[in-house]
């Protein structure tokens, strides 16, 4: 059985292998390759994006082709939480720990990824139209029976999930969503208020252009890095907000093999089978880390190449001890206003 | 702004009212009632049905809720169909320890976050700032139960230097600040991301706008700048996070509560959400969800305060 | 105290003479600016040395604004400079482009007013903060040093111009004839955030962040735009009263009255180069006499006729107010009549509700009450016209720069318009805004930039285009030509007068009363938000009837009336503040209500 | 006496004084200091200190004296006699025949239906009963039970001062004095010297409630000295760790599967036993247990009195599980197993039984419910459930269990002879005449009944080095959370 295992494994591992390289050769051609739409002096923005790009790598595949890799459902055939059994060892059923993270990354990210997805495009398209909407009665219409959701113990609404609809996936997104959907509203329409208010939005809606581009086409650009940045960590959160419900065992299946239920399944042994907890929580770390710094390579330090003299930041402050920082020289990777990939 | 705020405490208590009733509903529409809960595994079901009746649940929900409401209305939060306490007694025995550790956490955390944010907004793209960014990720990334039981393996069972749980800590626990160390080094490890991304993203636009490079000409110095000028601007989006992760800090800090048997009132929520224990679930829900309005209340003001340009627009 | 000398301070003295002594305080030599392959400037050399004003005027798009950030070691992006560039003896730019040393002049020896102040001014404080935190920055206060901070700049603010609101009584009025503003009406201006001030204000306020830094050089781009005529004659009397105090002034302007009166030399730049240089009367070329019609020979349009013409936009008892619940009243009852093919200017001190006129007009600003009639239509608010009325009506705006979206050329935004409202595709759009911008004097290349690459005339040709592209029934122009040298100024009347003659109306917002008395048939006097007078364009500018009126019309032949201030005037500190020599003020400032109290209380 | 200590670590003797904290698996606002209405693991634990039985239970679960030195029955069992001890009070009363009946009767109350042991003990006439002398008392039955002391033995039974009605203020006979208690939290008492018993060594009590997590390391971290039920894996955790040790106890309980015996498939005896026979219970014990577990032979009570020794033990047979399984239509249909996470291992057992059943051709459609009212819900739902069950008499197992009308009948098995046959042997006064039918009510209950119980697992608890004396006790025995007789270096 246990040769049977490390078989097993072993196809497993090489399939990965063969997939790093290929995802790597990609990699390097767009790297060398000309780079449409990226203004000059942008390399080591696009260096960035590339690093984050490459942390990437390893979750997506896992949850692309991962299941194409592993068995359904992962067979329970060694020893519990054994740790030299297979490459990554076993989990509590015994079943491999590598073949359950090929298998349930589709799940993990797949749900938090919706749930964010949904939740930024819902809360960004009530927070903006809120923020835009130049009457009061509108914009608490829109805003406040959000806010309803706001306080709701989100467990309460978890658990009616996972009891109602058996921690459905699709039901599991929904709830996560509905539950961020408060907060990216009303984060997004704070942050939009200033943009909304101002000349360029008033501008646009002068030359006849349509709500909807006022509020995607330049409001939405404005908030974008907020955005980005709240849906950044909502991911990783998302997750979780499926393993605690696991944690508390609200009615989703412990033995899925979904990587945010493996954690939290494995917590206990955490020192007896590391990988257990650790090899998922790599993943899902490498994802979050991947997708801001990717979302931060690509939205640019400076995406809102403000003044015609952005380059003063440099030698701002004074505390350039001698060293020329090159203002106009370098054309700034940050102060460019074309900065918009 | 007097009359923005009137307008939105009106508004307040509406919500509060809709969200009793939602809650009521939801609670009610878990499977199972306090009876089941409380019989599991101990009787059949004739007991069931005799508790049932003995705790009321027998009676048609409309009038449960509106005997609540009525309670409630006269400032009787009711009470607990599990315990036979009332349900103040819950919530306050809860509140106590919840709110120090969300104060502390808070108190640690807007400094923290500002300060990593601003670092690596006025960083934004460098080493420092990827560093930087990537280990606040990475905390946020693991899940704070592992992060919780590493710290504990290690402060508290290899070094000793910190006590692993609240177990058997009863009163005076304000009197022990070393019991919170690690609640809050995780709780802070969870938020510290959010909030600081947020910073960060807000003062990569601020640093970048007319106004900021107009400071800067007129030779304000960079710590000044960043503080007096760009932080006010760069601070929307962060101070409505901070509304948002205050009000979890005081509801849903669940799993550090559980990890390090903090009786707080997440652990006291989701034990009535357990129990479907409704009148402690509403009593609790109903005091969280205040709280939480009155942070988005203040987050609101403070918004209107720093983009006062929207008085503008409505 | 005069304004936000420091003259009083300890220690404000000290770096006056030593130790950059008593020569040039700024040194440029043979600056050049490269964005990609063009010349922005080309060995451009240019001195200021203290208490002289020194002014650079040229085209729009000829490199001023290039040339004095480089004075502060900046450049816009992808701009890169060489040269050299020395500021009280500190290398600001040398071969490699900005220098190390940059930071440490800024604010302290050379402070710089932005031609686009609406962009420059933070819009989370208020400016009273930000004054206060300006001078204390520079300068040591000592104890006590808050409230002698925040005197310096209410001080800074006065020298800048900038009064409390006259709260509802307008230059007629006479509310302010009594006697100084009170204290805490003071207090209250300096509470203000800036979206609270109208564009001249903004104007002021960014002058007064300049001055509050108490530098050595002032470096004002384009600092009357927006500003009345009874405003820019106080400015004027207010540099020259700076420069006697020591300052180095180093004027940017389009406007040679204003250059005539502050500066007794002059660059000239002209597409990068510096064309000449000396006093001014040679430099500049003579004042224009008195009423003239340099740009057009257009036969006036028949004079408005308000019976026979056709109204195009009608509007009838316009209230606004700022806030909710009909608070804060900016405009009362104010009527206003554009017949088709017609130009109704609107004229007004600073502040007086121009533009929130107009803004009601263009359906922009909400709050308001009375009757909008397009075309025999009512028109509703911007947010409810259809599309073919908000194609009707088309507005320009004042602070243009933040018109523009960052994010997309200026090309892409402006094209928007006709595909948007009138339904072109994108690339004929693109060609017609390319058509139009090439006769306003602007390049398709200029077009493709983005609006921080643009000058700031470039950039108000632009937005002119943006509106145009709608082929409007009615246009409404803020003050679309602050930014414009005459020869742009010209491209631009002659625009208005085509659209006119294909039966356009233009409400024409301005202060240059030359130029309304050119343009309009019919004119608008506001004061404090109430129509004071209105008429008969060329009747109403021979014989005023309202003060204010009067008021704004004597103030507006600024240059000729005075005098030069000798370049070598004595030593600044050789004058305290109090004796500053009468002839510097400029007459007009003694008859002005508004500005005779130029003493502020310390 | 029970089975052996396993805290001599050659340490001496006992010493005296010390506080001691203990932590158990809290129930938060449910919790009560009410003796009879008592039901968590913690709430034993309390009343443990501060009450005393009349009867209790020894490892093999017997019923062993306690407050009553003795007990004999009239030849039907219908009335019995306990002679008390000379026991006092906390607050100084010496117990009385009037405590006991009072206790009965407080129990019994027929509004409180949270009173437990009122179900087990409804056949107490109380009208009949009486005191007898100064230290006797006569309890009558409605029907002959020669089970009575078992039952006295049952959690629930605690013997209270004569109108004590407040619990807020628990008076007993136990060893330890009531100090202070809040819900869900934690409880304190001191050393009562006037214990029957003699007085315990230590000091002081606290016994606290924590989850799991919390449990482990604040045992790990020596913030308590005892943690109460902890997972195989904490005992692996801590192999090394030379502050803890794991007291297991073998056989206290039972792990299993529940199958519906009143809907098809199962009420086809034979379908039950296909499913008994295709469980592979070594695997079970080694994933869901860890291997800590004894393997179950589908019979309650393993090592416990009147447990049928010498059935053989029931082995996997897949070929002859599927011809069942084709001869009852069964094969290759679908069954529902209703799992939940109510209990450590639920979940994975269910996984792992779709596992084999699916070796053998039969499929099983898994569904997760809440685990809040699962035990309650499986009365009524789902064809193949989880079950378990801790230590208790395996008449009591029965009883509850398994009778038409017991509360708890998980495989709905309801069966009249089955009933009468129980209801026969437990009349029955003669103890070797009584084990022989209950051996043949058991035996029945194998062969034909739905309960696949494949596993006797281990209780673990962790105690810190420096506590001594605790003693390998199943739960609800004698010995089991006894703090009068541990001490503290
Ligand atoms: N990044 C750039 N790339 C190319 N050309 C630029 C860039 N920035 C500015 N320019 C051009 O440089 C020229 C000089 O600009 P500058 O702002 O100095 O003009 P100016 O004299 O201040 O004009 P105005 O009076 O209209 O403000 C303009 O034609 C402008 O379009
Ligand atoms: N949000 C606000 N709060 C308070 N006062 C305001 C606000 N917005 C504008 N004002 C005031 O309203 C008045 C009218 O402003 P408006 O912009 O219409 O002036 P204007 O005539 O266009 O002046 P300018 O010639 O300087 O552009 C000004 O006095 C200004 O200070
Ligand atoms: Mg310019
Ligand atoms: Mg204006």
């Amino acid at each position: 059985m246990k040769a049977a295992r490390v078989a097993n494994g072993a196809r497993v591992v090489n399939g990965v292998r063969a997939l790093v390289e290929r995802v790597r050769r990609v990699a390097r051609v767009r790297r060398d390759g000309p780079v449409r739409g990226v203004p000059r002096g942008s390399r080591a923005r696009r260096g960035r994006a590339l690093g984050g790009g490459l942390l990437l790598v390893p979750p997506v595949a896992a949850a692309l082709l991962g299941p194409f890799l592993a068995p359904d459902p992962v067979p329970s055939d060694g020893a519990p939480y054994a740790p030299d059994e297979g490459p990554l060892g076993t989990d509590a059923l015994g079943r491999d720990v590598l073949a359950l993270v090929l298998r349930g990354g589709a799940s993990a990210l797949g749900v938090a990824c919706a749930a964010v997805a949904l939740a930024v495009v819902l809360g960004g398209a009530l927070g903006l139209a809120a923020a835009a909407s130049r009457s009061r009665r509108v914009d608490d219409l829109l805003i406040r029976p959000v806010e309803l959701l706001l306080p709701l113990p989100s467990l309460l609404v978890i658990s009616l999930v996972g009891v109602g609809w058996r921690g459905h996936p699709v039901a599991v997104a929904l709830a996560v969503a509905a539950l961020n959907v408060p907060a990216v509203a009303r984060l997004l329409r704070a942050a939009a208020l200033d943009a909304a208010s101002g000349p360029v939005a008033e501008a646009m809606r002068l030359q006849g252009e349509s709500r909807a581009r006022v509020l995607f086409g330049h409001v939405g650009r404005a908030v974008l890095p907020v955005a980005a940045a709240d849906a950044g960590t909502r991911v990783g959160t998302a997750v979780f907000t499926v393993a605690a419900a696991n944690f508390l065992g609200l009615g989703l299946d412990p033995t899925s093999p979904d990587w945010g239920v493996v954690i939290a399944a494995s917590r206990e042994a955490l020192f007896v089978q590391p990988w257990a907890v650790c090899a998922p929580t790599l993943l899902l770390v490498m994802f979050t880390v991947g997708a801001n710094l990717l979302a931060d390579g690509l939205l640019g330090g400076g995406a809102v190449g403000g003044a015609r003299t952005g380059s003063g930041s440099r030698t701002g402050g004074g505390r350039t001890g001698g060293a020329r920082t090159g203002d106009g020289r370098t054309g700034g990777g940050r102060g460019d206003g074309k900065a918009t990939a | 702004m007097l009359r923005y705020t009137l307008r939105r405490c009106a508004w307040t208590v509406v919500q509060l009212a809709v969200l009793a009733v939602v809650v009521f509903a939801l609670t009610n529409l878990l499977p199972g009632d306090a009876a089941t809960v409380d019989f599991n595994e101990q009787a059949g079901l004739e007991q069931v049905a005799e508790l049932r009746a003995q705790m009321g649940l027998d009676r048609p929900w409309g009038e449960r809720l509106l005997d609540w409401a009525y309670g409630v209305a006269h400032g009787d939060l009711g009470t607990s169909l599990v315990g036979g306490g009332p349900v103040s007694g819950v919530l306050a025995a809860s509140i106590g320890v919840t709110a120090t550790l969300a104060a502390v956490t808070l108190l640690l955390l807007v400094p923290l976050a500002t300060a990593v944010g601003l670092l690596t907004g006025l960083r934004a793209g460098g080493r420092t700032d990827r560093a930087v960014s990537a280990v606040t990720l990475t905390l946020t990334s693991v899940p704070d139960f592992v992060l919780a039981l590493l710290l504990v393996a290690f402060f508290s069972l290899r070094l000793g230097w910190l006590p692993s749980t609240w177990v058997g800590v009863d009163g005076a626990w304000w009197e022990r600040p070393e019991l919170f160390v690690l609640p809050v080094a995780v709780l802070l490890a969870r938020t510290v991301c959010t909030l600081s991304r947020q910073v960060r993203a807000g003062t990569i636009a601020a640093l970048h706008s007319g106004w900021a490079v107009q400071a800067r000409r007129l030779g304000v110095p960079r710590g000044r700048l960043v503080l007096r000028h760009v932080l006010p601007n760069a601070a929307v989006p962060g101070v409505q996070e901070l509304a948002r992760t205050g009000d979890q800090l005081l509801g849903g800090v669940l799993v550090v509560e559980a990890v390090f048997a903090i009786p707080g009132t997440a652990t006291a929520l989701v034990e009535a959400v357990q129990n479907r224990d409704v009148p402690t679930v509403q009593g609790l829900a109903l005091a969280l969800a205040a709280v939480a309005c009155l942070l988005n209340l203040g987050a609101d003001l403070v918004t209107r305060r720093l983009a006062p340009r929207t008085e503008v627009l409505r | 105290m005069t304004g936000a000398t420091g003259r009083e301070q300890p220690g404000g003295d000290g770096r006056v003479g030593s130790p950059y002594g008593p020569g040039p305080l700024v040194e440029v030599r043979g600056l050049t600016a490269r964005a990609g392959t063009a010349t922005l400037l080309d060995g451009v050399d240019l001195t200021v040395t203290p208490g002289t004003a020194t002014a650079l005027v040229g085209p729009s798009g000829s490199g001023k604004t290039t040339a004095a950030l480089a004075l502060l070691g900046e450049a816009a992006p992808g701009v890169r400079l060489a040269g050299s560039v020395r500021v009280g003896g500190v290398a600001v730019v040398d071969d490699d482009g900005p220098a190390a040393g940059a930071a440490d002049v800024r604010g302290r020896l050379l402070a710089y007013m932005p031609q686009h102040p609406a962009h420059a001014l933070n819009p989370a404080r208020r400016i009273g903060a930000v004054l206060t935190e300006l001078a204390r920055l520079h300068r040591p206060f000592g104890t006590g040093g808050r409230s002698a901070a925040e005197a310096y700049a209410a001080g800074a603010l006065h020298t800048a111009g900038l009064t409390p609101d006259p709260g509802g009584k307008g230059m007629d009025g006479g509310g302010e004839q009594g006697g100084g503003v009170s204290a805490a009406e003071g207090r209250a201006l300096r509470r203000r955030f800036p979206h609270q001030f109208s564009g001249g204000q903004r104007q002021r306020v960014a002058l007064a962040q300049a001055l509050a830094c108490g530098p050595r050089v002032l470096v004002l781009d384009e600092p009357s735009t927006g500003l009345d005529t009874v405003a820019r004659a106080r400015l004027a009397g207010q540099l020259n009263r700076l420069v006697a105090d020591g300052f180095g002034v180093l004027l940017l302007s389009h406007d040679h009255d204003l250059v005539r009166a502050v500066a007794p030399r002059t660059v000239l730049l002209d597409r990068g180069r510096v064309a000449d240089t000396g006093a001014t009367a040679d430099v500049l070329p003579p004042p224009r006499p008195a009423p003239q019609r340099p740009y057009t020979d257009r036969p006036l349009p028949p004079p408005a006729a308000g019976d026979t013409a056709v109204p195009a936009l009608v509007a009838h008892g316009l209230t606004a107010w700022l806030r909710t619940g009909r608070r804060g009243a900016v405009l009362h009852d104010v009527s206003v009549t554009v017949p088709e093919g017609g130009c109704v200017a609107v004229v007004g001190p600073s502040g007086s509700g121009k533009t929130v006129l107009a803004r009601c007009l263009a359906g922009l600003h909400e709050r308001h009450d009375g009757r909008l009639v397009l075309r025999g239509e009512p028109l509703p608010v911007l947010r409810r016209r259809t599309a073919r009325q908000i194609r009707g009506v088309q507005y320009v705006w004042q602070e243009v720069r933040g018109s523009f979206d960052e994010r997309r050329t200026v090309l892409e935004q402006v094209a928007r318009t006709a595909v948007r409202l009138r339904g072109l595709p994108a690339p004929e759009a693109a060609e017609r805004a390319r058509r139009i911008a090439e006769r306003l004097g602007l390049t398709p290349a200029q077009l493709t930039r983005y609006a921080a690459e643009l000058s700031g005339g470039e950039l108000q040709r632009a937005a002119l285009v943006r509106a145009l592209l709608a082929a409007p029934d009615v246009l409404v122009c803020d003050e679309i030509t602050t930014a414009l040298d005459a020869t742009a100024t010209a491209l631009v009347t002659a625009e208005i007068a085509r659209l006119r003659g294909r039966g356009t109306a233009v409400l024409w917002v301005g202060h240059d009363l030359a130029l309304v008395e050119e343009l309009a048939d019919t004119v608008v006097i506001l004061d404090a938000g109430s129509v004071v007078e209105a008429g008969n364009c060329r009747t109403v500018l021979a014989s005023p009837r309202s003060g204010t009126a009067r008021l704004l019309l004597r103030s507006r032949r600024l240059g000729a009336e005075v005098p030069a201030v000798p370049p070598e005037a004595e030593s600044p500190e050789a004058v305290p503040p109090e004796t500053s020599p009468p002839e510097v003020r400029p007459p007009s400032e003694t008859d002005s209500p508004v500005h005779r109290e130029d003493r502020p209380q310390p | 006496e029970s089975a052996g200590s396993s805290g001599g670590t050659g340490s001496g003797g006992p010493r005296r004084g010390g506080s001691l904290r203990a932590a158990f698996p809290g129930a938060g606002v449910k919790e009560t200091m009410d003796p009879h209405a008592q039901r968590q693991f913690v709430d034993i634990a309390r009343h443990k200190a501060v009450f005393d039985k009349l009867v209790d239970l020894d490892a093999t679960l017997r019923p062993v004296p306690r407050l009553a030195r003795s007990w004999t029955s009239d030849r039907t069992a219908r009335v019995w006699r306990f002679e008390l001890r000379e026991a006092a009070f906390h607050d100084g009363h010496v117990l009385d025949a009037d405590d006991v009946l009072y206790s009965l009767s407080r129990i019994l109350s027929p509004d409180a239906a949270d009173h437990l042991a009122k179900h087990s003990l409804s056949h107490i006439d109380l009208r009949e009963s009486r005191a007898v002398g100064a230290r006797g008392v006569e309890i009558a039955l409605d029907r002959p039970d020669a089970e009575l002391p078992t039952l006295l033995a049952m959690t629930g039974t605690a013997v209270v001062r004569k109108g004590w009605d407040d619990p807020e203020h628990p008076v007993g006979t136990g060893p330890f004095r009531f100090v202070s208690f809040t819900a869900g939290r934690s409880f304190t008492a001191r050393r009562f010297d006037d214990h029957w018993a003699g007085a315990p060594h230590v000091d002081e009590v606290r016994v606290l409630s924590a989850d799991t997590e919390a449990r482990a390391a604040a045992v790990r971290g020596g913030e308590v000295h005892y943690a109460h039920e902890l997972t195989p894996t904490f005992a692996r955790t801590v192999a090394h760790d030379s502050r803890v040790r794991v007291v297991a106890t073998k056989r206290s309980g039972v792990q299993g599967f529940a199958l519906k015996t009143d809907r098809p498939p199962f009420d086809d005896p034979r379908a039950a036993l296909a499913v008994k026979l295709l469980v592979d219970r070594e695997r079970l014990v080694e994933v869901v247990c860890a291997g800590r577990a004894e393997v179950g032979n589908d019979l309650y009570g393993k090592g416990y009195a009147y447990y049928p020794s010498g059935l053989e033990q029931r082995e996997r047979d897949v070929a002859e599980a599927r011809r069942l399984l084709r001869r009852t239509g069964l094969f290759n249909k679908k069954v529902s197993f209703h799992t939940s996470t109510a209990a450590d291992g639920f979940a994975q057992a269910a996984h792992l039984f779709t596992e084999q059943a699916g070796e053998a051709g039969l499929r099983v459609d898994v569904t997760n419910g809440p685990p809040e009212s699962y035990f309650t819900d499986v009365l009524t739902r789902g064809t193949v459930t989880n079950h378990r069950c801790g230590a208790m008499p395996i008449p009591t197992y029965l009883s509850e269990r398994l009778l038409t009308d017991a509360p708890q009948n998980a495989t709905a098995w309801h069966d009249r002879d089955f009933d009468a046959s129980y209801a026969d042997a437990r009349a029955v006064v003669d103890t070797g005449d009584r084990t022989a039918r209950y051996r043949k009510v058991q035996t029945t209950l194998r062969d034909r009944g739905g309960l696949v119980l494949w596993a006797h697992p281990e209780w673990l608890n962790a105690v810190a080095r420096t506590l001594h004396g605790v003693r390998e006790a199943p739960p609800n025995t004698v010995d089991w959370a006894r703090f009068d007789t541990v001490w503290l270096d």
